[in-house]
């Protein structure tokens, strides 16, 4: 992981010259975090889980081998997470069917390997390749689709594949999916503490390389498409090359935990794992809440997102109203929670956190609250609006956007632009660049 | 115990209480070998994925002896696996696919956890539908049928049997379609069974059974209906339906009135009195699963899976829905339930102004067919 | 950056027709419409090596879709472009700013959401999906020169919403040198500033012409423009109604009419 | 364009014998008027809060449902009535969308991305909502009318006219308010240009109100008519609201009279495929003519004329 400060962490991060170079605080617990998750498993693999102290106080650690196995799966969703942050998060380019990459690694993986017996290591490297190629799919009509239109394309492309998975259910499994195809490695149900590891190291390896390419010059590239596409154009970088390859990235990742999952225990190549629009929102959901543009806040979001329905599941506490245990409403609930949660920080669980945390820093150390009144950076919510405001405004001829971003802005003057009724004439063609 | 949407779903309410009456019918009687009996109820939510996560909460966490119910054929096959790694017993009630017998007969030592306490599976129920159309088309009246078949796995062998044998019952099949799943909007398929002129539509439905016969009572569309219709065997679904399903027709385990065994019209009065409504058919067999493994516990002294398994396939046991025996080993149907006259023989079953009235076999007949009256 | 000899001036001025050597940049017979409306009409003129060109003319004469067609917003609807020799027509942004021609936005386009020293450092990047130049290290201090040579070494790390008018426009220039250009299209640089200011930025721009940078200059007002520039382009409805010195433009019978006496 | 539609039919079902296949083409013509005009009244709903507030309200389906239900209770439930249901169904549907606006949207009005996340995560809610309280079983909905009348080879039922009529005379009334009444025009002033319509006295809010309530009021009566001559469940929104999506991206954002075409387009394609071609591809084929439109003509067949329409 590079520590520069361009790009997003920017404004999750008061850079201050004075910390120099050591080790700032969130990378430590980022660390810490990350080690307790390697040692979760380690109580249950010594076969110690609880221990009763003075006869009366017993001490549970570590997770019972079921509840493994749901972290298991968490971390698979969370790397979906992640995989979402890359276009949606980083480019503004958001998705609201990013299933569709999942599924598309997941089935391709798992028809291989039941219909021609293609082991799941040989298996999986083609999902990622199909979903990879999903990607391109879809990333080169995003670079004529702006805002809303781009998002009606993610959000009918699973809808699409649905629709031919049930058309051809012989070879898909129509509505309800496929059965579990063999296991990777053998891994299954009889060794949770493996299981786990699998995921986590994956999870781990994706997260890598998810945070080296969004805070290397790329991901700098990526933030600025979402914040100006011309300017990046004219900063002399394509900005079609890198949304593509945000789209490919974003799939190939998506489509490896697909794949990998199917091959699991905890996973299976069906609608309602892998595509089915309940999927794509709670990506969403969940790297909205956990923090977009941020790489981190996505796992983070996605491994409580997966999680907290889990939890409520094993809640036995009945609703009154409904008159319906918590465990089979998890999902209302979660739906609920989610849309409060969205109402209050639109900004992300991570970044409200950091902000919470820098606060209290700077107040400690005696510096003013203005030391970091200086960055109030725009977050990526924020600037993808902008985005979609203009889309929607050009679409709707309500006039150039660019007088709305201005205004924003600060422009001092108010002179009038030169050319612009040009430019709008040509501007209100549509929603599309079409040169 | 798997049972999807428990507490709102008749199915798998059926399949919970059911159970849940078994097991406290046990208890009162002291128990399985003198120990109580605990039952755990998981949504499977009709959700193959959900379905395995929740088996596994079962197996892995909670160390269940031996698990039950299941309705959605898909959720099944995809647990079959973890049922062969967890070596656990699982008595299917509700789930039709052969397919999972198809594995216990070809896998023998890795899948012989498995048995289907009922339905019969699949290809008998095509079979079923057969020799009711066989034994009764005289009677309704159905020179031909429009056969509509709902695009789902335990359809599959449905259809293969249908169109093997329905066309040498005499009975002329005027169209035969397999349906997309979820499909809505039926008026574009009733057409087609309209222009075919069948006197019937032959249906097998479960999850679109709804707004299929809705639509074919409100539409007034000139066939008649029957088959096997899942949805259909709810005997509150007459007032859920709003009296459409109203001269529709359906297979069926048993219906609260008929005595198929001694034990059926006992167990849907006390199920009734439990818990306000009377089972669909998972509830009974739910319901004879816990009693059949119980009387088999009893009989091996233990609940070990591989006592259970030899017990079970020597098993003879009569229960609410019939004489339950099991398919050997070596069947191409292993482990499934027997389907035979005189064992498990489903009834066939039509609304008739708010009641289930058995119209076959003969035997067990509590009324004559009726013509829908604009047909 | 070489000095080669002024080709151009051979040519002379008000011949028709020009060759894709008659400048750093030539522009030939170019056309833009929009659905009916002529924005550009057959505009044709040359940008010599190391001038600074003034591009002039009222509001709404189509200097900035001139300017749009030639950096590759938009294609035009005919003519060539051609830089350096080649043919350039209808090239996208990027390729433009990657063959030499860098260009600022009349309406400043910086990037919310960095500082000023990462607004200038994102043209350092190279056009590649995979390059180990970090943002950090040298480019960093690269990013950090270029923002003193424009005036705004004092503000690296401040957002670009904190700074004043002045201070976009520079940020705008020093993102533009970051991409190492051979000419520099600097679209309406004077609105809204200051005297003071005008001068300042006068006298910026004029070194970098000493630097050897070739740069053509548009805007409404000629006022600021005069002591800065060599040459100037005057165009109006879209056509060029004048092409010379400063003070032949100012004195051009068709330039007056055009602005009414007004804003000369 | 009735008329190429025949000659479509008429191809696919060539070899058929000519009485079926009269009644075949009958058969579409009077399902595919029907069907559309349902369809029209949903996506004439979904386009003028696009067109109106620029945002997409993805809880347009859910407003489907909420109609539905708000029907079933009324009419079924409490026992009231079809007709009563209909009115319940429209008045809750309403009150929905006006909650929707009130409670949420009018704090995000400029930002549609998160307005957009916000109605998806509101329609997965209401579904659940209504999964938890009713089940997954569909329930159905007493038809406005009963009968069939036999017209030209086709059995026409009389709810389905109803259905027909009640679309038509709504859509001509919206197009009469949008055209000629001063609160109309305020709706397309608003729609046109926010700061405009400022600019004259009219105030945006109670605008945007306004269409959220009469896209509620429609999104409820089409829901009361789905849940009638199918049937109502959980998760009914959905496939209207992707049939919303096309049609409006088809017949142009926020046009009443592009809505309409879209619909037909939309509604007679998809009869003829399930008639013609093969039923399963009900659910695919909007779909496929969606994304093809919106890579090859995003701005719709039509392009904008919400400001004539």
């Amino acid at each position: 992981m590079s520590d520069d400060t361009l790009g997003e962490d920017a404004a999750v991060e008061q850079s201050s010259p004075a910390t120099g170079r050591s080790l700032p605080a969130r990378y430590v617990a980022g660390l810490i975090g990350l080690a307790l998750l390697a040692v979760l498993p380690v109580p249950s693999l010594l076969g110690v889980e609880s221990v009763t102290l003075f006869g009366t106080v017993t001490i549970t650690f570590g997770l019972s081998s079921y509840q493994l196995l749901q972290v298991a799966g968490a971390f698979y969703f969370a790397m979906f997470a992640m995989s979402w942050d890359v276009v949606s998060g980083y480019t503004g380019q958001i998705s609201f069917g990013h299933g569709f990459f999942f599924a598309l690694g997941g089935y391709t993986s798992a028809l291989l390997n039941l219909t021609y017996g293609v082991a799941p290591l040989a298996a999986i490297p083609a999902g990622v390749a199909v979903a990879a190629l999903g990607g391109v799919v879809i990333g080169v009509p995003a670079l004529r689709l702006r805002g809303p239109y781009l998002s009606l394309v993610t959000l009918v492309a699973p809808q699409v594949l649905l629709s031919v998975f049930i058309l051809f259910s012989g070879t898909f499994g129509g509505e309800l999916g496929l059965s579990s195809p063999d296991n990777l490695l053998g891994v299954g149900l009889g060794n949770p503490v493996l299981v786990y590891y699998i995921a986590f190291a994956l999870f781990v390896a994706i997260l890598a390389v998810l945070l080296a390419v969004t805070r290397s010059s790329a991901g700098a590239v990526f933030t600025a498409i979402r914040e100006d596409e011309d300017a990046v154009a004219a900063a002399g970088l394509n900005p079609a090359k890198f949304k593509t390859f945000a789209f490919v990235l974003s799939a190939a990742v998506g489509g490896l935990a697909g794949a990998v999952l199917v091959h699991t225990p905890v996973g299976n190549p069906q609608p309602s794992q892998l595509l089915a629009t309940q999927v794509s929102i709670e990506v969403i959901i969940a790297a909205i809440l956990g923090g977009m543009g941020t790489i981190v806040g996505a796992a983070i979001g996605g491994l409580i997102v997966y999680l907290l329905p889990e939890y409520l599941n094993t809640v036995e506490y009945v609703v009154p109203v409904l008159d319906a245990p918590v465990s089979e409403i998890d999902f209302l609930l979660f739906a609920v929670i989610a849309l409060v949660l969205l109402f209050v920080m639109p900004g992300g669980v991570l970044r409200a956190a950091l902000r919470i945390a820098r606060d209290r820093l700077s107040d400690r150390r005696g510096e003013g609250v203005a030391a970091d009144g200086g960055r109030r950076a725009r977050t990526p919510v924020e600037q993808v609006r902008e985005r979609w405001r203009s889309a929607v405004e050009r679409t709707l001829g309500r006039g150039p956007d660019r007088e709305r971003r201005t205004t924003d802005g600060r422009r001092s003057d108010g002179r009038r632009a030169d050319d612009r009724d040009a430019n709008r004439g040509h501007e209100n063609g549509g929603d599309t660049d079409e040169h | 115990m798997l049972a999807p949407e428990p507490s709102d779903n008749p199915i798998g309410a059926s399949i919970a209480n059911g159970a849940q009456l078994a097991v406290d019918e046990l208890n009162a009687d002291g128990g399985i070998g003198g120990a109580d009996v605990e039952i755990s109820v998981k949504d499977t939510k009709e959700d193959p994925a959900t379905g395995r996560s929740r088996y596994q909460e079962l197996t892995v966490n909670e160390g269940v002896d031996v698990t039950t119910g299941v309705f959605t054929s898909e959720v099944l096959l995809n647990i079959m696996d973890d049922i062969a790694q967890q070596q656990t017993l699982h008595m299917t009630a509700g789930a039709a696919t052969p397919e999972a017998s198809a594995r216990v007969a070809e896998n023998y030592e890795q899948y012989k956890y498995h048995f289907r306490t009922g339905p019969t599976n699949a290809r008998h129920l095509g079979q079923n539908m057969v020799d009711f159309v066989e034994a009764k088309s005289g009677d309704l009246g159905w020179e031909s049928v429009a056969v509509l078949v709902e695009d789902y796995a335990w359809t599959e062998p449905v259809s293969a049997v249908l169109d093997e044998k329905l066309g040498d019952t005499g009975v002329e099949v005027a169209m035969s379609q397999r349906y997309a799943s979820g499909t809505e909007n039926f008026g574009p398929v009733y057409d087609e069974v309209e222009n075919s002129g069948a006197d019937a539509a032959f249906v097998a439905m479960a999850h679109t059974g709804t707004p299929a016969v809705v639509q074919w009572a409100s539409q007034q569309r000139p066939f008649e209906f029957g088959g096997i219709h899942v949805p259909m065997q709810l005997p509150s679904y007459y007032e859920a339906t709003d009296g459409a399903v109203n001269y529709g027709v359906t297979q069926n385990s048993a219906t609260p009135q008929s005595e198929v065994t001694d034990k059926t019209v006992p167990f849907a009065e006390n199920y009734n009195e439990e818990f306000g409504s009377y089972p669909v058919y998972t509830g009974y067999i739910a319901y004879d699963a816990v009693h059949q493994f119980a009387s088999v516990a009893e009989e091996v002294g233990s609940v070990a899976s591989d006592d259970l398994v030899s017990g079970l396939e020597e098993s003879s046991y009569t229960g609410t829905a019939g004489t339950i025996e099991y398919y050997g080993p070596d069947d191409q149907f292993a482990h499934d339930v027997v389907y035979e006259e005189g064992k498990v023989w489903p009834i066939f079953m039509q609304w008739q102004d708010g009641n289930q009235e058995v119209i076959y076999p003969d035997d067990l007949a509590t009324a004559d067919y009726q013509t829908p009256p604009w047909v | 950056m070489s000095t080669e000899p002024d080709a151009a001036g051979a040519t002379g001025e008000g011949t028709v027709g020009y060759g894709p050597d008659d400048g750093v940049l030539v522009i030939e017979n170019l056309t833009k419409r929009f659905g009916g409306l002529t924005a550009v009409d057959d505009l044709s003129f040359a940008v010599r090596e190391r001038e600074i060109l003034g591009f002039i003319g009222p509001n709404g004469a189509g200097k900035s879709t001139t300017f749009n067609c030639v950096t590759g917003r938009y294609p035009p609807t005919s003519g060539t472009v051609w830089y350096r020799g080649e043919d350039v027509t209808g090239e996208s942004a990027h390729e433009m700013v990657n063959s030499g021609l860098a260009r600022t936005f009349q309406e400043f386009r910086p990037l919310h959401d960095r500082t000023v020293v990462e607004n200038v450092a994102i043209g350092l990047v190279p056009d590649r999906l995979f390059s180990l130049a970090g943002l950090r290290g040298e480019t960093g201090q690269r990013a950090a020169s270029i923002c003193r040579r424009v005036g705004l070494g004092d503000r690296l790390e401040l957002t670009p919403d904190e700074l004043p008018h002045a201070g976009l426009l520079r940020l705008e220039l020093g993102r533009a040198l970051a991409t190492d250009p051979d000419m520099l299209l600097v679209d309406e640089p004077f609105a809204g500033l200051s005297g003071p200011e005008v001068e300042s930025v006068s006298g910026l721009l004029r070194e970098l012409r000493d630097e050897g940078l070739t740069l053509a200059v548009v805007d409404h007002n000629m006022r600021g423009l005069l002591s800065l520039i060599d040459r100037a382009v005057v165009i109006n409805f879209g056509a060029k109604i004048a092409e010379g010195a400063p003070e032949e433009i100012r004195q051009d019978p068709e330039v007056q009419r055009a602005y009414l006496g007004g804003d000369l | 364009m009735g008329l190429n539609l025949l000659a479509v039919a008429a191809v696919g079902g060539a070899g058929a014998p000519a009485a079926i296949l009269q009644s075949g083409v009958s058969n579409i013509v009077v399902n595919g008027l029907i069907i559309s005009a349902l369809y029209a009244v949903v996506a004439i709903g979904f386009t003028l809060i696009f067109g109106v507030g620029g945002v997409l309200n993805l809880a347009h389906g859910a407003s489907i449902t909420v109609g539905a239900f708000g029907a079933y209770y009324v009419a079924r439930v409490f026992g009231m009535g079809a007709w009563a249901g209909l009115v319940a169904g429209v008045l809750v549907a309403a009150a929905f969308g006006a909650a929707l606006y009130l409670a949420m949207i009018r704090r995000m009005e400029d930002e549609p991305i998160m307005v957009m996340i916000l109605t998806l995560v509101t329609a997965v809610a209401v579904e659940q909502f209504v999964l938890t309280v009713e089940g997954s079983q569909p329930k159905a909905i007493p038809a406005l009318v009963g009968g069939v009348t036999r017209v030209a080879g086709t059995n026409l039922q009389h709810n389905l006219v109803v259905v027909f009529a009640v679309s038509w005379a709504i859509i001509l009334a919206l197009f009469l308010f949008v055209n000629y009444t001063d609160a109309g025009k305020a709706l397309i002033a608003t729609s046109m240009s926010r700061k405009g319509a400022a600019l004259v006295g009219i105030e945006s809010d109670r605008v945007n109100l306004a269409t959220w309530v009469i896209a509620g009021a429609l999104a409820g009566l089409a829901g009361v008519f789905l849940g009638s001559f199918q049937t109502a469940h959980w998760a009914m929104g959905r496939a209207p609201l992707v049939l919303s999506f096309t049609i409006v991206v088809l017949g142009g954002v926020g046009s009443i009279k592009g809505s309409v075409v879209g619909a037909y387009l939309i509604g007679f394609l998809e009869v003829i495929t399930t008639r013609v071609f093969d039923p399963r591809l009900q659910t695919l084929v909007p779909l496929v003519v969606l994304l093809l439109v919106l890579l090859v003509k995003p701005e719709g067949l039509f392009g904008r004329e919400l400001a004539e329409a």
